[in-house]
């Protein structure tokens, strides 16, 4: 039971954990975060591959790609949030805005 | 004893990350992920992966931690069903289990101890002008996903301006708040220099343009958050051009070899080294830029919810 | 074992078992302002020791110096974000906790 | 400018190059800026198809690195007929957006298009899974800013239901793509193709990548996203994502699966998607009659589209091959002048139920026109490109002793001939008088008959398509 096994296992559970999260909820930002998770497990399960080098440095390939995989992620997330909070904002405007006094602060969409 | 804490630290991954997605309130998930974060940045630490960790603690944990927590104030805690929940949960299970099963047996089936690429890597690191090997697999052998990459930022920046267009310029008042004005003035100094640092570093040991990128795009959320600086807008030159000078530089270091015989990102043996350096310190400006541009600058209206001001 | 590993290992038991005090005053406590106690002064000094122990033990000055700069980061910044909780919870109306309250 | 290394290279680098400058110079110069990248990378995609005519296969490793190492370009016939189609049909969408969409939402969609032309292109060329993967989330991301470029609740509710079905899909496809690199050290698909061996590692490998571009595709059980992403989005968006973001992850997963996964894995995976192919035929055409909305009807009409292309799994031959892609790039012609025809009726008339077509052929006769050009195709009624590809479809299902898949090709295309003749039924009826009908200009309507009559000339002119998909086809 080599150290990168146990790894590669996690980042696994950690897909898994993440995927099936992803399709049984609905609140989008607890879908934003399960699909943080399995980008992790993904990348987690990369990394413990490169570790698998008998002796020496491990493999650099895989950290170059995990890094590009980190940017990717966060960028899809960022994305996801920005689109998420301009929703409910719009959504909060429509319910609220009937019988709401004129926004003060110049707040329009 | 590392077994203990490697076995430790892989058991604990998976259970916070279900206990992430289990807690009915949102704000506690958003802890409990920024928690999530810093294990995982722990775990890249012990697989001898510091440009990950470096990577996963600053913009993994702390740019994506401040800014699902940012969010959190505009999203309604929208009241869970919490019987339609419970009733699938052991679906779930059942689910998480078996694709985790199903997914182990192919791991376990990879042969052990395969070196992968890192010999060709380490084989072919002088001629690639950079000594540390992520960076050159990074920037030279696999330059071509970095610089669809930095596209790939860009385009998200751009998504995320896009639809939140609303942002502060910096107030004055928050000038004169004793707290965050203090923190500011003695952080600044201290985030540039390591910033630098990283991107030099990165030539012979971890660093690089993403970790300082984030570093500095750290510094410039506390600045926003304290409304001292507005968030970076597109219609302003000045950030256009931090934006895209990265990336036009980048192009045009890939594209030159072309005019003259050569091949794309092709990168001339003597000057292989200065000419990474130079695209790296340009790319951790717009790496910068565009991590800031996610943050809106805006206060939250609180509309509907009367809490105490 | 070298009175220096010996030392070394005090300092590292000494940090974990701050570090344990403050985790379970962070779970103890009742309110915001006695759990920030907890987590900025007794975690910090956990990390001192640990840093302390880390230090003795590293190869070069350079590495020890470097980890004595970690600390320093740690004190700043949970100097000022202590402060900021404490703040932002005492305008959110947290009120604090006034002493023994009846069961 | 003529070396190999070169040719290869602009069809990518020109998109991404505009790109930058129409996000620098901001509102005035955008449109010109995006003209010019536009017809650079028509030149230059077109010259680079040329040249894989005349030359054959064109490889390249890019940064001169091996291919362990290094990324791997790879131009066939099969990338060069891709590179033409994206070079043709998106511009002429973008056109018709210019129009469609406001001002501001210009200084926005331009540059998002050509980041995804740059996408595309970079998939269609590369030969390297992790490159594939890092074009595939290019696009995904760029087509979601896409969707939410108008920001209304609909455009945002639909980016971020694609967003996250399209994110999990590409994990997987990483999550694939990890795993063979564990197993073989490599990630060049060609080095790939020669060292997979049936095994644990690439069965399960083989699953996760095709999952995963099945949910971005979409096939049939994954594609709940399709109809409110398609129907919230602004209307040339979804053409762009019907007609070539779509087909993008298709091109993927018939790439890797023929060359890499067909061979190891035994027939009876590919009977599955040939049956998942078959069921979405039906359900899309079914659902794509019940509709009552102009939009959704086409939105249902892709799925079943979608459907027949994942009929080549099943008859793993090169008529197969050749017919799915004829009808990828027919589909995308046709199904994009479509939505763009909607569009224009959208934009005259403002209303999107199907009622409200009712008497404007009068006044339309461009877009109809190009509408019934569009639906011919995707019938696949002679002299239409959608005809040669399911004549291929029907050939092969012939030829491999799979009678089946004919039966679902031709209920398949009597269900289209359905639901387009109902669209196109209504717009003959008398003009009721109180529709006032606004005057949209030329340009949009010559947009989607320009679509349609490429999906003509596809009917009509068949053999240099075919004759430059025949060079390289592995089987």
């Amino acid at each position: 039971m080599n150290p990168w096994l146990v790894y590669a296992l996690s980042g696994v559970a950690l897909f898994s954990v993440g995927l099936v999260g992803l399709f049984s909820h609905q609140h989008v930002v607890k879908r934003i975060l399960a699909s943080n998770i399995t980008g992790s497990g993904v990348l987690l399960v990369l990394v413990a591959l490169a570790r698998r080098v008998p002796s020496g440095p491990p493999d650099p390939v895989p950290h170059a790609l995990v890094l590009t995989g980190i940017v990717v992620s966060v960028s899809s997330t960022a994305l996801g949030v920005a689109l998420a909070r301009r929703m409910a904002r719009l959504q909060a405007e429509a319910t609220h805005s009937p019988e709401h006094e004129p926004r003060s602060d110049g707040e329009g969409p | 004893m590392d077994g203990l804490l490697d076995g430790c630290l892989a058991l604990c991954l998976p259970l916070l990350a279900y206990l992430v997605l289990r807690t009915e309130s949102l704000s506690q998930a958003v802890v409990l992920f920024v928690a999530f974060g810093l294990l995982s940045a722990l775990g890249w630490a012990r697989l001898e992966a510091p440009d990950i960790a470096l990577v996963e603690a600053a913009v993994g944990t702390g740019l994506t931690g401040a800014l699902l927590m940012h969010t959190l104030s505009w999203t309604e805690e929208t009241p869970p069903d919490v019987r339609a929940r419970a009733r699938r949960r052991p679906w779930a299970l059942l689910a998480m289990a078996a694709l985790t099963l199903l997914l182990g047996w192919a791991v376990l089936a990879l042969p052990a101890d395969s070196p992968g690429l890192g010999l060709e890597v380490d084989a072919r690191r002088e001629d690639s002008g950079v000594k540390h090997p992520v960076t050159a697999v990074l920037l030279n052998f696999r330059g071509y996903d970095t610089l669809l990459e930095i596209a790939v930022l860009l385009v998200a920046a751009l998504g995320a301006r896009a639809v939140n267009p609303r942002s502060e310029r910096a107030s004055s008042e928050a000038a004169k708040d004793p707290l965050t004005g203090e923190l500011f003035r003695m952080m600044t100094p201290a985030l540039l220099l390591v910033a630098g640092y990283l991107v030099w570093v990165g030539d012979h040991g971890p660093g690089g343009a993403f970790q300082a990128g984030a570093i500095l795009a750290g510094g410039g959320v506390v600045a926003i958050l304290t409304s001292r600086m507005g968030t970076p807008r597109m219609s302003s030159l000045r950030v256009r051009w931090a934006l895209l000078t990265g990336p036009l530089l980048f192009i045009g270091v890939a594209v030159a070899p072309l005019f003259s015989g050569g091949r794309l990102l092709e990168f001339p043996e003597k000057y292989a080294g200065t000419l990474i350096f130079i695209v790296e310190m340009a790319l951790t400006v717009t790496i910068a830029m565009v991590l800031l541009m996610f943050f809106p600058g805006t206060r939250p209206p609180r509309t509907g919810r009367g809490s105490a001001r | 074992m070298s009175p220096l590993e010996l030392l070394s290992a005090a300092f590292l038991f000494a940090g974990a078992a701050f570090c344990l005090a403050g985790t379970v005053g962070v779970l103890r406590f009742p309110d915001v302002y006695c759990r920030l106690h907890a987590l900025t002064k007794v975690d910090n000094l956990g990390l001192g020791l640990v840093v302390v122990g880390l230090a003795l033990r590293s190869s070069s000055w350079a590495t020890a110096l470097k980890l004595l700069l970690v600390w320093l980061f740690v004190l700043i910044s949970s100097a000022f974000t202590c402060q900021l909780i404490a703040r932002a919870a005492l305008r959110r109306g947290a009120v604090p906790w006034g002493g023994r309250r009846e069961p | 400018m003529t070396s190999v290394a070169a040719l290869m290279a602009w069809p990518v680098i020109l998109p991404l190059l505009g790109a930058v400058l129409a996000l620098l110079v901001g509102r005035p110069g955008v449109r010109l800026v995006a003209g010019v990248a536009s017809v650079a990378t028509l030149m230059a995609s077109s010259r680079l198809a040329w040249e894989v005519a005349h030359q054959g296969v064109l490889r390249q490793s890019i940064g001169g690195w091996g291919a362990p190492l290094g990324i791997e370009w790879r131009a066939d016939g099969l990338a060069a007929l891709m590179l033409l189609t994206i070079a043709l049909v998106g511009p002429l969408i973008s056109v018709h957006a210019l129009d469609h969409l406001g001002d501001r939402e210009d200084r926005e969609f331009l540059p998002l298009w050509l980041f995804v032309w740059c996408a595309l292109n970079a998939l269609v060329l590369s030969d390297d899974a992790f490159n594939l993967y890092v074009t595939l989330e290019l696009t995904t991301l760029a087509a979601v800013a896409l969707i939410a470029v108008r920001r209304d609740l609909p455009g945002l509710d639909a980016g971020l239901r694609y967003l996250l079905f399209a994110l999990p899909g590409s994990l997987c496809y990483l999550l694939g793509i990890a795993l063979l690199y564990g197993a073989h050290a490599t990630l060049d698909v060609g080095t790939l193709a020669q060292r997979v061996q049936p095994g644990p590692v690439t069965w399960v490998a083989a699953g996760l990548v095709t999952v995963g571009l099945c949910l971005k595709t979409p096939l049939f059980p994954l594609h709940v996203w399709l109809p409110p992403t398609y129907t919230g989005a602004p209307t040339p968006v979804t053409a762009l994502l019907s007609a070539l973001i779509s087909k993008g992850s298709f091109y993927v997963l018939l790439r890797l699966w023929l060359e890499v996964f067909a061979p190891v894995l035994d027939a009876r995976v590919g009977q599955l998607l040939g049956v998942l192919g078959a069921v979405a035929v039906l359900w899309g055409s079914f659902l794509a009659l019940s509709q009552t909305q102009l939009k959704r009807v086409v939105a249902y009409s892709s799925v079943a589209q979608i459907g027949y292309l994942f009929l080549v799994f099943p008859m793993a031959t090169s008529g197969a091959r050749a017919g799915a892609i004829y009808l990828v790039v027919s589909h995308a012609a046709a199904k994009a002048s479509m939505f763009v025809a909607v569009g224009n009726i959208h934009q005259a008339v403002g209303i999107t139920a199907l009622g409200g077509v009712q008497g404007l052929a009068y006044r339309m006769p461009f877009t109809f026109l190009a509408m019934a050009l569009g639906g011919i195709s995707l019938i696949g009624i002679p002299p239409s490109g959608g005809f040669i590809a399911k004549w291929l479809l029907l050939n092969e299902s012939i030829g491999t002793r799979q009678w089946w898949w004919a039966l679902v090709l031709l209920a398949g295309s009597l269900l289209a001939a359905a639901y387009v003749f109902r669209i196109l039924r209504g717009s003959f009826l008398p003009l009721p008088a109180e529709v006032k009908v606004r005057s949209i200009p030329l340009r949009n309507e010559l947009a989607p008959l320009a679509l349609a009559l490429i999906a003509l000339v596809l009917g009509l002119v068949p053999w240099f398509p075919l004759e430059l998909l025949a060079i390289g086809a592995s089987r």
